[in-house]
């Protein structure tokens, strides 16, 4: 079993440098990198994307949610890192990646854990178009 | 003392995020707590007690931090 | 539709690097990096794994494939890199990325790609053992 | 002529990776080549003319690169 290294952001942050520093060696790895989108849910061009999370509850939700799947997939390293802020288009939001001996595990485990986060972590979004926020209802379909 | 807590959509509709209120058994339970609280349905509503997620008939004790959730949009 | 850039490489290539000068601002991004494992398919500790091609047909058909696919999915920009020669265990053999709107998309269409990759792409990989070469029959499952 | 193409393990079992055959009508497509080639069942192999993937039965003409493709085992 894998270290599970999950972060809650308030900086903005590059995935693939942080990949580079968590790397390891397994033989699949399977990453999910998602980011800010340029409009808002209703179509018009988005301001900012403000990322709200309940600090304690939310970084141990994620953790039980991965040390969870690790063992059903027999995954190895796993890493969670979250903005929370005010983010611009195009900015990264969500990191997550999974390692493992073979790509399904890998995959799966790396899609379930993306899926678990959205429906169980306690984040909220609020979009900003001309200077209006609104939050938002529920998460984009799948 | 229960500390009350609130996130995102429930904090701008209360217009407040954190508030004290002294124990009793009147408001023994997180939905006893929401109906004193006035802010509309339960339903879709999550909360933690402590930091866990609870069910909304889970006894409450003085010093607990009980937070409601909205729904979660992360991701 | 984004571009799609297929490469074979000959020498080593360091994933998250690649990614970083490849990556967009695409709402989702998925990506697989398979690296070489430390034992062979027998179980004993693997020297090297060697990796042939089809120069030519090789890049045809993973460009065709990845065509097809980013179609099929709505997706758009696809990376794809593939090791050839000899290498050592931990080191990267594969690399696919596709970006896309939704992340279903950007998930299935990456993991489609590295199946078709895997099955329809002229490639071979032979495993050296205490200075013995053997050609393998058939892919890992999945 | 045909060029005719092995690659990994068929390469290895015949001895030779590249050989040009004057084209007859003889050996007027894959499957005829390959039986010349005696490298043993057909049964697996991928076929490609000139970086096509194609049919075993598929007519060859004069200038064809043809090759013998054992399974794939890539990515």
């Amino acid at each position: 079993m894998g270290l599970i290294h999950v972060e809650i952001r308030l900086a903005g942050f590059d995935p693939w440098q942080e990949l580079a520093q968590w790397s390891g060696h397994a033989a699949a790895a399977s990453v999910f990198v998602g980011r800010v989108r340029s409009t808002a849910m209703d179509g018009r061009p988005l301001q900012a994307l403000e990322l709200e999370h309940y600090p304690g509850l939310c970084e141990r939700q994620i953790t039980r949610m991965a040390v969870q799947l690790q063992r059903e997939h027999a995954a190895g390293a796993m890493l969670v890192i979250h903005r929370v802020g005010r983010l611009v288009p195009g900015e990264p939001v969500v990191l997550v990646a999974v390692q493992a001996d073979r790509r399904g595990a890998a995959q799966r485990c790396s899609a379930a854990l993306l899926e678990q986060l959205k429906h169980h972590a306690p984040f909220w979004k609020r979009e900003w178009c001309a200077d209006q926020g609104i939050w938002l209802e529920e998460n984009t379909p799948l | 003392m229960l500390q009350v807590l609130l996130f995102a959509s429930l904090r701008e509709r209360a217009g407040w995020s954190e508030r004290s209120l002294f124990w009793s058994s009147d408001y023994a339970t997180p939905r006893a707590v929401w109906n004193l609280l006035e802010l509309g349905s339960l339903q879709g509503i999550s909360i933690a007690v402590n930091q866990e997620l609870v069910d909304a008939d889970q006894p409450l004790q003085a010093g607990d931090e009980l937070a409601f959730l909205p729904p979660f949009t992360g991701g």
